[in-house]
């Protein structure tokens, strides 16, 4: 064999374990990310994020937890509003306790405590609790909506769907 | 061969080709996977369906643009431009204010660490302070004295938290004063920026509309953005396409081994299933047609509650294609079109296919159980009705059904009724007797007419006669026929309410549309009966049989007479001439000795027969003839009590596996249940033809002659009854009103009160008859519960007296127990939520000047001239009203007087204050609710406390 | 020509010709091992398979996704049947001319690296099944029915198709021969040939001649008693179980005359024409007698025949009698397959009081 | 020439290296290290007889077997994601597995893998006797052989419950009566009636072999999740282990078979 004929067979060899690895390394990695998809299922069962929660004169002035295990809502009436307050404790994700002798929630993780209002005053919560959306339906029931969140610190709780006027 | 390296089994370059070669085919397969795994049928639907959105927005868009009054927004807008002017010279103001908000801010900020602090301090003090306080109670509780240094720390610690309270107190003050401070500023402010504010506010409700569609557009656009999260591998950050479920917690599939909640996926494709607005749309993109019923959110069943597959069946799991739904077309067309669309096949394995549309109505018998009539379901109803009228729930037992009474009339007597002979060809062909006859016809069909057949069924129904008249107690009519006028006859007998239950001879087409079903069809009676009987029976029916539901019309001798002529003037000579044939004996051994043969060999046998005399065989052939008929199912008679119907029970019939149907050679029946079932309904002896069978295994079930529509609606009336475990929460359950009121409807139908009167717009199926003026035929009972008092109404079931006596119509008496009187009466009353009784000696309290007005009203209004009865004697066209005292409630008699048309409308009572204007201004000044007031308490005034009896005159005081 | 394949097919018809078929097969093997065969065959049945397909009954079960496995697997078998016969001529060929078989050539018993030879192989044939299971699983679904209701049994009721072969000897035998002791011994029977097979020949290549009898047993078991079985059992057999022609519609409600009689109904009441005796042992005597005859007498004759004299002498009593019974027992399904079909026999011995049914 | 270069430099890294203790396996050496440094390749002998790499000779069937059993093992563990083995969710998860879980090919890849590695087994059975490969020195490789293909039918068999559908339960239904007539072990079978001692019946429906398997008395919730463990736990493990033994022994033998 030539020294020239070598060098192209090395060539055409080179080309050709390119091609195959680069497109077995892509199969491989297509394989990989459909795994990766299957992880993410398409449609799940979790709870309605949307539920009635009874006509606004079944609220006493202060927090009510009749929605607090079903949905993990706490209803709040404070000075005229309305408002769903999400139960979970914005610093880590526990389930804060309304404590009414103290009127106030504490986390019994960490120790955060949050005002009726929702508004964090001690403890390591980095804000507020977060309210949902709120309005009433045409029968003149509650409706609360979890997918919609208002955060105070972002300005939100003026708006208009964050609370009830009552 | 080729000279290969030392080592080597193969070329290195052959190795590196075929490599490159697969993994480039391994490549093209894995992009195969990706494309295959992402597109999805139910994805094309509803890029379709935001395209149609998006056009509906277009559309709406266009006119609310073209609403918008350009002239007034142009104003506006100069308007806007000049307040935006006014404002700009207050600048300065403005910036002053900002200056001192910014301070105050400040301020608040700084005084909410103070105050966090503070409260935090004065917290954990409280703890403190609550630690001592319970050491020291401890220590007490030992018995022993505190130390002083005890007391000291609590003392201390004490005076540290009041300090500290004091202090948290005070910044909580200041923080009010520098809150009320911010409100104060931003208030000021505001004033300053007024006029552009409420501009603004005046062109935004112009505009809302508008911006409001626009933001809805802007969503159904599909750019890059779209692409990018509904992008094969993505799509699982946030996909705008995505399968949508409902998940039902109160409805269950049946897993056999558990319930679990249904899911129904259908809203995937059927995107716009609940949303109105659509109706003009191709499916799979239409709003729900009954909205207002079915699946609206306000509708008695929504969607998130009621799901879809419970109603129209099928697999609502499955959304990945048109197939594994388990559609089924509505007919041949729609079979062809989906055949050409989506390759549509019948679906195999799956336990519920979808039902037809037209027969969807079936499922509500799912969750409405134990009422007789489910409002909104008409095409199930009418399937109902006709289950009823043809007395299917006779032979076959369907659960809910067992309260009815037996299709056919008792043969207890029935050998004074009609003659041998014309009971033998009656049985043989009912339908040649009477073209109406609604008992099913079992000889001379397809399957039984050969001659051998024949042959034995002659001896059967000779046999069944023979056992018949064998058992038949002996019953005398109290009365003989006289002679009447037939022609007078004809004339009361349809005008008198025969025809609520009976269709009659001669009056074809009233009958037809009347269609009643209650009563036999009354042709060629003459032919049938014995006049004796029927005189006795028209005059008093409970003297035959007492548990009869044909009630007394009250008729007088000549009045029954007269009647009695007119049927018996219906003949039909043509079935009179008909002879039956004779008894063949060795047939009758023959089937005998088939019975006898079934358990025993035929030696046995014989010997058993010949045990016999020939009375006995015959005697006992009837019998047994009458329980292979089932005879019994639908007609009492003698020495069958007790024995159950003769058909399959058809309680779970919708949910029988379809392998479980027999099909035969019947190729040309649809393959599905229901076409099964229609086809068994139209000729149920189809399944014999071509098929050899011996005699005694011949199908039984008879001809109906039913019509297409019938067999329809029977169809899925049947169909409808599945075994489905509906949990309890998810099934519709009645009150204690409803059930009630149920348990009421099923006494009036039993005793088809509903053939005449019409319930609360509830049949009435006479006032057909009536069409050209409803207030000749019986009164229409709407709200009766609060019309009458309950023990008038009580009273008046058991002592029946004309009420509207220029009425041709008789409302007849019943031959009813207390019970169901009393069921009835309190049907009415919780039907229209009344309280029991009224107190009527409370109602007539005067004033002064009442009674006074009362009477001028009286005259001023006429009432005597129609209301005559006891007042002149003029023929009254209005009930007795000195009988109203007992009949009507006051309040019904107020509401009746401001409106009689909204309770019945079309009734000949005026309205004398249409839309609250009295038409008597003078007196008690025009008030409207006064002048009805005191027409109540001069009626019930003047009223008698008696009860009316049926002699009691009718324009009588008394 | 269809009702003719229909009327063929029946187990009755086609196990004959089946076994006529494999007879000839092993018979002229070298004529079949040829490529020029092979063509010839294809040039058949590719015809013939795109006929067949072309009735819509047969196709119907042909495509059902459970089946998709067996077509899979007849082509395979097919090719590498006659692969095997091509290879065994070839060789059987140099061994009579006194060469090695191929595989002994010094060429192919050269060593060669593994890396890039076997790795690369394997490689190969990792991604070209992936692609071919893959490609499967996309075009075919998985099957699936109404979910599981122990109230109602569809029909037929079918094991998993590996098991049809099974399925199908409880046909003519009862549970705990069919289903316990026959596949038992199959597992026992797989697992003692290497002991039972001394002949040293035939190692580590293909080859008829040299090991007839190991080759004439395997391949008739493989072939005929498990593959034809399991054809049997997925394409002929449907609702109740009946036999249905390849071309005949499943009709649920077929009905197959057929009514099995004992042995000993046919020893007492046709042969002796008396009743049945009361003593159940008595009453199966025949079968019994049969039987065990069948299983302890028939061994030693064939033992002291010269056939199996020479067999003793070379593998020794134990290896020859283990064999015997293994053969016996292999045999007992075609021979109660043909007494069924001959004089629709039911069973042997029939012990329903023991459950002891033969 | 520039990607030969990067492909040079990258493989002059201290990563490389430490992964690849040789070089490009072009010569002798290298060829050895590639197949005796690497954990998934040592399975292999370093060189083999040339018939051990011809397709012609092994057919690949014995290699493919373990292919599909690690595929299998690979979306058999994907499918526990999504599936839960109680009566109540078996069916409704075995239909999202089809309508709306990703990939919705998964359980066809496994139910086809399952049926292509009963194939690939027999046939590789079908091969090893056709060579005679069983003779010694490997009778007890091939003993292991056939308890491995017993096995995978069990394996496939206990998988064929698991869809919880009337294929599912009638066919092991079918299969489970079988067990009911083992001799003296299964309640039909010949022998049990001789297992009583007056009232105290030893072998019967309650507790017999067939309610051993079944946890019942027939095809219930409790086989369900018994053939759940059974087939991805038990039997797996029993057959990873069994397949160690066979490739030890399959080397330890003397590689693949060739004439004497």
């Amino acid at each position: 064999m030539s020294a020239t004929r070598k060098h192209l067979n090395r060539r055409e060899f080179f080309s050709y374990l390119t091609v195959a690895w680069v497109a077995f390394g892509a199969a491989c990695a297509g394989m990989a990310s459909l795994a990766f998809r299957f992880s993410y299922p398409n449609v799940n069962f979790e709870p309605e994020m949307e539920f009635l929660a009874g006509t606004p004169d079944m609220y006493e002035e202060g927090v009510d937890e009749r929605y607090k295990n079903g949905f993990g809502v706490w209803m709040v009436k404070q000075e005229g509003k309305l408002f769903a307050l999400s139960n979970i404790c914005t610093h880590l994700g526990c389930i804060p306790n309304w404590l009414p002798a103290e009127l106030k929630f504490k986390c019994p993780c960490h120790g955060s405590g949050y005002y009726t209002s929702g508004i964090n005053f001690e403890g390591p919560a980095p804000r507020p609790l977060e309210r949902y959306k709120i309005n009433l339906t045409a029968e003149g029931k509650i409706k609360v909506d979890k997918t919609k969140l208002y955060r105070y610190e972002k300005g939100q709780w003026d708006n208009p769907n964050a609370f009830l006027s009552v | 061969m080729k000279k290969l390296e030392p080592g080597m089994a193969y070329k290195t370059s052959k190795l590196n080709k075929i490599f490159a070669f697969l993994s480039v085919l391994f490549l093209m397969v894995v992009v195969w996977v990706f494309l295959d795994d992402y597109i999805r049928p139910w994805k094309a639907v509803q890029i379709e369906a935001i395209k149609i959105k998006k056009a509906k927005l277009e559309e709406k868009l266009k006119k609310v643009e073209g609403d918008i009054d350009e002239k007034r927004l142009a104003t506006l807008q100069t308007q806007l431009d000049q307040a935006s002017k006014k404002v700009s010279t207050r600048r300065k103001e403005v910036f002053a204010i900002d200056k001192e908000l910014k301070q105050v801010l400040k301020e608040i900020k700084s005084e909410t660490i103070i105050n966090g602090t503070l409260n935090s301090q004065v917290s954990a003090r409280t703890f403190l302070y609550e630690q001592v306080q319970v050491k020291i109670k401890k220590v007490i509780a030992k018995g022993k004295e505190p130390s002083e240094g005890l007391f000291d720390k609590k003392k201390a610690i004490f005076d540290d938290l009041k300090s500290f309270k004091g202090r948290f107190l005070a910044s909580k003050d200041k923080m009010k004063f520098l809150q009320a401070d911010q409100k104060r500023l931003t208030k000021q402010k505001l004033a300053l920026n007024k006029e552009v504010t409420e501009t603004n506010k005046k062109i935004k409700e112009i505009v809302t509309t508008k911006e409001l569609l626009e933001l809805a557009l802007e969503k159904t656009k599909m750019g890059p953005i779209f692409a990018i999260r509904n992008a094969p591998f993505v799509d699982f950050l946030d996909p705008t396409l995505k399968i949508q479920q409902i998940v039902l917690e109160n409805i269950t599939d049946d897993r056999y081994f558990q319930q679990v909640p249904k899911v129904d996926r259908c809203i995937t494709c059927h995107t716009f299933i609940d949303k109105p607005g659509y109706e003009d749309q191709e499916n799979p993109h239409r709003t729900h047609p009954k909205l207002d019923l079915m699946v609206g959110r306000d509708s008695p069943h929504p969607m998130k509650k009621s799901g879809c597959t419970s109603c129209h069946s099928g697999d609502g799991h499955r959304v990945n294609d048109f197939q594994s739904i388990a559609h089924w077309p509505e007919d041949k067309e729609q079979r062809a079109e989906w055949v050409k669309k989506y390759k549509w096949h019948e679906p195999h394995r799956i336990a519920t296919p979808m039902l037809k549309l037209s027969q969807t109505e079936a499922s509500c018998v799912k969750c409405h159980q134990g009422v007789e009539h489910i409002p909104g379901a008409t095409v199930l109803n009418e399937g109902r009705q006709n289950i009823e009228k043809f007395g299917c729930y006779g032979c076959h037992k369907i659960k809910g059904w067992e309260h009815k009474r037996k299709p056919g009339p008792s043969l207890y007597k029935i050998a004074s009724k009609v003659d041998k002979e014309f009971f033998k060809n009656w049985v043989w062909s009912p339908k040649s007797f009477n073209k109406h006859a609604m008992m099913p016809s079992f000889f001379a069909q397809s399957n039984n007419s050969k001659p051998e057949f024949m042959r034995k069924n002659i001896a059967e129904v000779n046999a069944m006669a023979e056992f018949l008249w064998d058992k038949s107690k002996s019953y005398r009519p109290f009365m003989k026929y006289t002679g009447g006028d037939a022609k007078a006859g004809k004339e009361l007998a349809s005008s008198v309410g025969c025809m609520g239950c009976h269709g009659m001879e001669g009056a074809e087409k009233v009958s037809e549309k009347i269609g009643a079903y209650a009563g036999p069809f009354l042709s060629g009676t003459g032919s049938k009966v014995d006049p004796d009987w029927l005189v006795s029976w028209l005059k008093k029916p409970s003297h035959y049989q007492e548990d009869t539901i044909m009630p007394s019309f009250r008729l007088s001798d000549r009045e029954a007479n007269n009647i009695a002529a007119y049927l018996l003037s219906l003949k039909n000579k043509e079935f009179e001439a008909k002879r039956f044939a004779p008894l063949d004996r060795s047939a009758r051994d023959e089937v005998l000795l088939a019975y006898f043969t079934a358990f025993d060999s035929e030696e046995v046998a014989h010997a058993k027969l010949n045990k016999l005399t020939d009375r006995q065989k015959t005697l006992e052939l009837g019998y047994r003839s009458v329980g292979k008929y089932g005879c019994y199912s639908c007609h009492n008679i003698d020495g069958f009590a007790g024995r159950s119907p003769i058909g399959p029970e058809l309680t779970n019939e919708g949910s029988k596996p379809l392998t479980q149907f027999g099909f035969g050679i019947q190729k040309e029946v649809e393959h599905s249940r229901d076409g099964w079932i229609k086809a068994h309904l139209l000729d149920p002896r189809r399944w014999d033809k071509g098929i050899d069978k011996p005699f005694q295994d011949l199908t039984r079930m008879p001809m109906f002659y039913l019509s297409e529509r019938e067999a329809e609606t029977m169809t899925i009336a049947i169909i409808g009854q599945v075994n489905d475990k509906i949990p309890l929460i998810g099934v519709k359950q009645l009150d204690a009103r409803e059930a009630i009121v149920e348990k009421g409807m099923k006494v009036i139908n039993k005793f088809n009160c509903v053939g005449c009167h019409e319930v609360d717009g509830y049949r009435g199926d006479i006032l057909a008859k009536y069409e050209d003026d409803l207030n000749e035929g019986p009164p229409r009972l709407v709200g009766e519960g609060h019309r009458v008092q309950l023990d008038w109404f009580h009273y008046f079931l058991d002592n029946v007296y004309p009420i509207r006596p220029w009425l041709k119509v008789r409302m007849p008496s019943y031959n009813l127990t207390d019970e169901e009187r009393n069921t009835i009466v309190t049907m009415f009353q919780y039907k229209a939520g009344q309280k029991a009784l009224v107190d009527r000696s409370k109602i007539v309290n005067w004033k002064a000047g009442e009674k006074q007005a009362a009477k001028e009203l009286w005259e001023e209004l006429a009432c005597a001239s129609c209301h005559s009865s006891g007042f002149n004697q003029d023929e009254p066209q209005a009930p007795n009203l000195f009988f109203a005292r007992r009949r009507l409630r006051p309040s019904w008699t107020k509401k009746w007087l401001k409106d009689p048309q909204a309770i019945l409308p079309g009734t000949l009572m005026p309205s004398f204050w249409e839309d609250g204007e009295s038409q008597a201004p003078d007196i008690l000044g025009g008030d409207s609710e006064a002048q009805m007031d005191v027409l109540v308490k001069y009626m019930y005034d003047m009223g008698t406390e008696k009860l009316p009896t049926k002699n009691t005159k009718y324009w009588s005081k008394q | 020509m269809r009702e003719f394949i229909n009327w063929m097919a029946d187990p009755i018809r086609s196990f004959p010709v089946v076994c006529v078929l494999f007879f000839l097969m092993m018979k002229y093997y070298r004529i079949v091992g040829t490529k020029k065969f092979l063509y010839l065959a294809l040039a058949f049945i590719i015809p013939t398979a795109i006929w067949f397909g072309s009735d819509p009954n047969f196709f119907t079960i042909l495509i059902l996704p459970d089946n998709i496995p067996i077509i899979i697997l007849l082509v395979l078998v097919g090719y590498l049947q006659w692969f095997t016969l091509y290879k065994s001529a070839e060789n059987d060929k140099r061994i009579e001319a006194g060469l090695c078989p191929i595989e002994g050539l010094p060429e192919n018993r050269e060593k060669v690296w593994c890396w890039p030879n076997l790795v690369y192989t394997e490689l190969f044939c990792i991604i070209a099944a992936t692609c071919f299971l893959v490609v499967w699983a996309i075009i075919f679904k998985a099957p699936l029915e109404e979910p599981a209701n122990p109230t109602w049994a569809p029909n037929p009721a079918k094991a998993p198709w590996y098991f049809l072969g099974l399925q199908e000897m409880l046909v003519y035998f009862d549970p705990w021969m069919a289903g316990v002791v026959l596949p038992g011994v199959v597992v026992v029977g797989l697992i003692a040939i290497p002991y039972i097979d001394t002949n040293p020949k035939g190692n580590g290549y293909f080859t008829i001649m040299e090991r007839p009898l190991a080759m004439w047993g395997f391949l008739f078991g493989w072939l005929v008693l498990w593959i034809y079985l399991i054809i049997v059992g997925t394409f002929l057999r449907g609702p109740n179980w009946t036999f249905y022609g390849p071309f005949e519609y499943w009709d649920y409600h077929k009905v197959v005359a057929e009514y099995n009689v004992n042995l000993s109904e046919f020893l007492w009441i046709k042969g002796l024409n008396t009743s049945m005796p009361q003593n159940m042992f008595l009453r199966e005597i025949l079968g019994i007698v049969v039987s065990l005859g069948y299983v302890f007498v028939l061994p030693p004759m064939m033992a002291a025949s010269k056939f199996g004299k020479g067999m003793i002498e070379k593998i020794g009593n134990m290896r020859y009698y283990i064999l015997v019974m293994l053969f016996l027992l292999m045999m007992s399904l075609p021979i109660k397959m043909v007494l069924r079909w001959l004089f629709s026999l039911k069973y042997i011995v029939a012990l329903p009081e023991l459950e002891l049914n033969l | 020439m520039a990607a030969k270069g990067l492909a040079d430099k990258v493989r002059e890294t201290q990563v490389w290296k430490s992964i690849f203790r040789h070089g490009p396996p072009d010569n002798a050496r290298n060829r050895a290290a590639v197949v005796a440094g690497n954990v998934f390749l040592h399975l292999h002998p370093i060189k083999l007889k040339k018939s051990g790499v011809q397709l012609g000779y092994t057919w690949c069937m014995g290699g493919l077997t373990f292919f599909i059993f690690l595929a299998l093992t690979v979306s058999g563990v994907l499918l526990m994601f999504y599936y839960r083995p109680t009566a109540e969710y078996a069916f409704n998860d075995i239909i999202a597995l089809r309508e709306h879980v990703p990939l919705g090919i998964m359980r066809e890849i496994h139910r086809w893998g399952a049926h292509a590695m009963v194939i690939t087994t027999w046939l590789h059975m079908f091969r090893v006797f056709m060579t005679g490969s069983y003779k010694p020195p490997r009778e007890f490789n091939w003993g292991v052989g056939v308890i491995l293909l017993v096995l995978t039918l069990l394996l496939s068999f206990t998988g064929y419950l698991l869809p919880w559908d009337q294929l599912a339960i009638w066919a092991i239904t079918v299969g489970a009566n079988m067990a009911k007539a083992t001799p003296f072990l299964g309640h039909g079978g010949p022998g049990a009636a001789l297992a009583q001692i007056g009232d105290f019946v030893m072998v019967s429906d309650k507790n017999d072999v067939r309610f051993q398997l079944l946890a019942g008395r027939f095809v219930g919730e409790p086989a369900l999740l018994r053939f759940y463990i059974l087939h991805c736990v038990f039997i797996p493990l029993v057959v990873g282990t069994l397949i160690a033994v066979h490739f030890w022994r399959v080397r330890k033998d003397g590689g693949i078979s060739a004439p004497l």
